[in-house]
């Protein structure tokens, strides 16, 4: 067929381009699963940006490529097969979206460009304490005082706010209607006074995520979305935009190949061979249910296509892949378990054998657990599957 | 709306092998003496071949329908979605593709002259010999012959005159032992590796086709059940942790589903192979789960979805288990 | 300690005597996983009875050996050990010692000698269609009529009424007051006019359970235990006393070592290498469960023996026990696999290989679903730890 | 009232070990650079020290207590129960094992003049020159020696003049990176191979006392969390599927217990590596799953459960992993 001779050719266009563009040392990062930050995303946006690749999701109008579902799919697919990052998801795919939808002019033109090039970075302020799953009772407060708004409160798990230029937010402008009725989505600068980020200390030891703290910080009323008090509206179209996100399983894969390759490194010879041939076994079963999320995402990506209904599909392939990812992680450490994983974190700085190799996989099944919990965890997903094959 | 499973293939392939294996079912569940069962099988069979399925994949010169493997496929999963008991894929995949190019054979396979049963393992040959003991063989009711491989050769072996016992084996399929000494046998190939292995796993996939169409029943079944018992005064459905089990089942089921349809695009043998690794682990998950959330009903034999729970069970055994599979796998 | 070595000494005596007196047909059933029956039960009482260890949980002036929960302990364990049939249950410790407490003398001369020798058989008539898990919503009715109750209704799961003479049974006498208030127990004997018993099929294809309908069926008053309306309570002392059921491991343990010869019969060979290994692997995870629950078992003894409450060691056992022993089960039928797992019932009666070597290992593996279904299945044992651990 | 662990030897020496170890938890909390936390650790094990704790098992003419195993299981579970991160089965269990005899040494590591790490794989021996890279060993915060095992005889290694890396472990544990070529080192003893496997199993006997006393607490301070907080307007605890993960948490780590309770009772090698076995399987779902349960919150390095979970997932790979346990025990 035509169609799959022209997206063949286009995934070699795109794997050329990968691994002749993208920097090897922002590769290695992806490569060794290091911690990627600002300072490797922001170049690698430059690069696609100014090859006309910068938002494979926008319309072109915008400076999007215009590139239907699959072609996107195939791109993102192509990136994590060559250890490129994944593009920073916070500008072009959560707020982008919405400001191409509901912003003003002013708006598109103030944060469009920055989005694209790289130069303005994002993050979102939308759980706090006590509001996780449960967003909607979220209690950050916004009274509006002549052109302002003057917010107060608390987010919680804030990922990128120590890196982030600006933080589209959800904050609360009425307190006497039903908990959805009364939100409103405001985008605020970091530098405003009034905003202290405050690290998250997480298991990994690695820095991703951060309480931020909003005292009488002023948001121009230009920087709101839409109209005040349908802020939820904004948030929720964002949030269906993103519901093929677990479709590219891709990233997974090449996790699990790193990991076969781990196994046969640090598990080499006879003396090891009960543990080589478990976690041989375990690999191939988590490698039997990453090929299946890998179809149910190619439905997903089909369904998009031909404008059906996702339904459960992404529920069925966060649930499809979590567990997995989480399972080749312990692998991992089972494979590096009792060397690597008693290391951590340097105490006397440099010394001989300061530098570790393979510790990033301790850190690595740390921070895995987050797979089930955040982006509604699988219990929550499970109450949602449910509530759909029970029709109750 | 609860939960209906949808069929990768629809369509009226698809609806006429549905129809077909519920009727059959429903006929089966009044009879519980072996003989009386295997006696309605053989009815059944013989519709089966009169409807021309043993002719799907076969050349329209040998009487067949030269359709394609989704063809088969289509009835397979209409079949397995309500546990047919009968051998359509050793009959309809298996042997057509071990007589590849013997016409005649085929020919007489399509009108049921030929009914072979298959045994892959356990029979050696020695100057056209066969000996061995080859033990839960599935069957057709009444076989005529045993397609043989030892090896890389294939026989024909006359079951006329040869003694064989039959079980029923715990899903309602029948299965046969057989022992033979110097077995006087036709060789048709001596040169039948690959089309030995190809047929395994065409057979395999079939059988991946069926369990999943039969793993969707049984949420299904499973879901309903839910929802019209009561305990303590509260629905069984209203309570999460069963809500939950549910879930885990539907998610195994879909992941498999997505992995039998990718070997249906590309029946490569590591396509099936992971498909039939996967069925293990997440077919018995389901299984099992579906009889426990049963409870005591889960146990009884009359419960159509503790048939189709013992049918996903033994389609793991057929055409090589997960550790079969992953042996396979690993050594690649 | 004097102690240890005096129940040392008993152990050696008991296995000394099981090993000579139990018949060895009726130990190679057990060996076998084979279903045991009256007739197998029957004439191994006899034997025990006639040496004065027909009951070793009855005081000695009911005839019973009055040893302490230790020694009653070693006896099942030992008696496992050496593959002799556990002791028939309903009689013995379910409805004899709720004769002993609550019985009149009539009934105590009546019931108890048949129960110590094995003439009389016993079944037990609680559950219903739709009273299983619930019990107290049971709807059988019994209404008084002269010296008589008259009883309608279905039980069902009934173990055994195949083959047994009377069954204990709880009906419902007052439907006007709180659901346990209205309970009755009574004694019926299994011959009188109006009761049928048909079979339930199960899926293992042996005949363990029975739905008994009562149409009619007239039971003396004098077979009445204790008050009317007050069944619940009787129930639930019965109920109480078999809380240590499950801290007999024995059985367990043996099945494991069956299975284990199993897996080395069935997979030698380097052909096998990976499955037996996996099998093999599995084995000793589940040993060592085995090993766990064996010693919450002796733990539950120690508390019964120093007066202490058992709490929850009565569910942490079952839970503790149940999925381990379907699991090996489960190896069981991964080993007898391709193979034997293919066959079941023989179509043709006796033909040549209608005997089947190993076929019980495919009946055990269905069998052992009821392992976390029956006696409180595993969901309604989390709801009871869960109550307590939460203490909501 | 809900859940508190019962300890497995309550007592004196329990209360104080329990009591110590959660001051040291709650002035570790505040610390959040690895090398202000491995000061406060050394600043802890002087205490350790002055208590004499590490000449528990030490006899009396050396200046120990001449306790039992017992005697030191308590302090063990008394420390696990609050996660201590400071080496008590190296330097009370393994080291004393190691150097039985030795009573000059003995005396040393009593009054704290000795403070070695424990090397039992990595380095190799020749002509009393010690060679090797070691990684991920436990250490005291200011290690004065190495006691190394090499196949069957045991050496003294002085660390002075020796670099080396110190690491915080992801349980706050330090650990060292040793490389060697050819340093001198004092032969202990030729014949050591036995005593050395007594050694490491004690080791794995008291990690299963300390880890098995972190997962009480832990199982503890779930059911307090999910006591405490709400979502969708309803207590988490109320939660059936919460509530049913948080009873299989209980029955493994109960289960556990009595393994660790039996290989107490008698320490014989094969009820240490069943009771090191399952904990492999047994700690780490109980780890996972109390960080799942927590949300959000579980990921976060100040929650005491956090650290607590990643305590029992490191307990798991101390003296041999469930995959080296399994191997000897198959071997045997």
């Amino acid at each position: 067929m035509d169609d799959t001779a022209e997206l063949a050719a286009f995934r070699a266009e795109v794997r050329d381009f990968a691994l002749t563009h993208c920097p090897p040392e922002i590769r290695a990062v992806v490569a060794a699963n290091g911690k990627l930050g600002r300072k490797h995303w922001a170049p690698w946006q430059r690069i696609l940006h100014a090859h006309g690749w910068g938002a494979p999701s926008w319309p072109r109008e915008y400076g999007g490529t215009g590139w239907d579902q699959r072609r996107r799919h195939i791109f993102d697919e192509v990136l994590a097969e060559c250890d490129c990052p994944p593009q920073y998801h916070h500008g072009l795919r959560h707020i982008g979206p919405v400001l191409i939808e509901f912003g003003t002019a002013a708006q598109k033109a103030r944060f469009l460009p920055g989005i694209l090039n790289g130069e303005d970075w994002w993050c979102q302020g939308y759980s706090e304490p006590g509001a996780g799953s449960d967003l909607a009772s979220l209690k950050t407060r916004a009274v509006r005082d002549g052109d302002d708004y003057v917010v107060n409160g608390q987010k919680l798990w804030t990922s990128h706010a120590q890196e982030a230029d600006w933080m589209y937010t959800l904050v609360r402008t009425n307190t006497e209607v039903k908990r959805q009725e009364g939100i409103t989505m405001l985008l605020i600068p970091l530098s405003t006074p009034g905003i202290r980020v405050r690290e998250v200390r997480t298991i990994d030891s690695w820095h991703h995520v951060n309480e931020v703290f909003l005292e009488d910080v002023r948001v121009p009323a230009a920087n709101r979305i839409g109209e005040e008090n349908k802020g939820w509206t904004y948030g929720k179209f964002l949030l269906d935009r993103e519901r093929l996100g677990g479709a590219n399983v891709a990233p997974a894969f090449r996790f699990l190949e790193r990991c076969r390759e781990l196994v046969a490194r640090q598990l080499a010879g006879p003396a090891n061979a009960l543990k080589r041939e478990q976690l041989e076994y375990r690999l191939l079963l988590a490698e039997a249910e990453l090929r299946g999320a890998r179809e149910l995402g190619k439905a997903a990506v089909d369904a998009v296509m031909a404008g059906r209904p996702l339904g459960l599909m992404p529920s069925e392939l966060k649930l499809s892949t979590a567990d997995t990812v989480q399972r080749i992680g312990a692998i991992a450490l089972d494979a590096v378990g009792e060397r690597v994983a008693t290391r951590f974190r340097p105490v006397d700085g440099s010394g001989p054998n300061a530098e570790v190799e393979d510790i990033e996989w301790v850190q690595n099944f740390m921070y895995l657990r987050a797979k089930t919990i955040f982006g509604g965890s699988n219990e929550v997903q499970k109450n949602v599957v449910a509530k759909q094959l029970f029709g109750m | 709306m609860a939960f209906e499973p949808k069929p990768m293939l629809p369509g009226d392939t698809f609806d006429a092998a549905r129809r077909f294996a519920e009727a059959s079912a429903l006929k089966l569940a009044r009879l519980h003496e072996p003989a009386a069962r295997a006696a309605e099988l053989a009815t059944q069979w013989a519709a089966v071949l009169e409807l021309g399925w043993a002719g799907t994949l076969v050349p329209e010169a040998c009487g067949g329908a030269d359709g394609t493997l989704l063809d088969l496929a289509a009835l397979a999963e209409g079949a397995g979605s309500a546990g047919l008991a009968l051998p359509l894929a050793a009959t309809c995949a298996v042997a057509p593709t071990l007589l590849a190019g013997q016409d005649a054979l085929l020919a007489d396979l399509v009108a049921g002259r030929l009914q072979p049963c298959i045994v892959l393992d356990g029979l050696t040959a020695e100057a056209g010999r066969l000996s061995g003991r080859a033990v839960g063989v599935e069957t057709p009711p009444a076989p005529s012959h045993a397609l043989v491989a030892t090896g890389e050769a294939l026989y024909l072996l006359d079951l006329a005159g040869i003694g064989f016992a039959r079980h029923e084996r715990i899903d309602g399929r029948l299965t046969l032992d057989l022992e033979v000494q110097g077995a006087p046998a036709t060789l048709l190939r001596p040169d039948a590796g690959e089309v030995i292995r190809r047929a395994r796993d065409l057979g395999a996939l079939l059988t991946c086709v069926e369990a999943v169409a039969a793993m969707g029943t049984l949420i299904q079944q499973t879901i309903g059940y839910l929802l019209a018992r009561q305990q303590f005064g509260a629905a069984l459905a209203s309570f999460q942790a069963l809500r939950h089990r549910v879930a885990e089942m539907y998610v195994a089921y879909r992941n498999l589903t997505g992995l039998v349809q990718a070997a249906l695009a590309e029946p490569s043998w590591q396509n099936i192979a992971f498909a039939k690794l996967r069925l293990g682990e997440a077919g018995r998950f389901v299984a099992e789960q579906a009889i426990q959330v049963h409870g005591g009903m889960g146990m009884t034999e009359e419960l159509p979805a503790s048939h189709l729970a013992r049918r996903v069970l033994m389609a793991e055994f057929e055409y090589g288990d997960r550790h079969t599979q992953a042996a396979r796998l690993l050594a690649a």
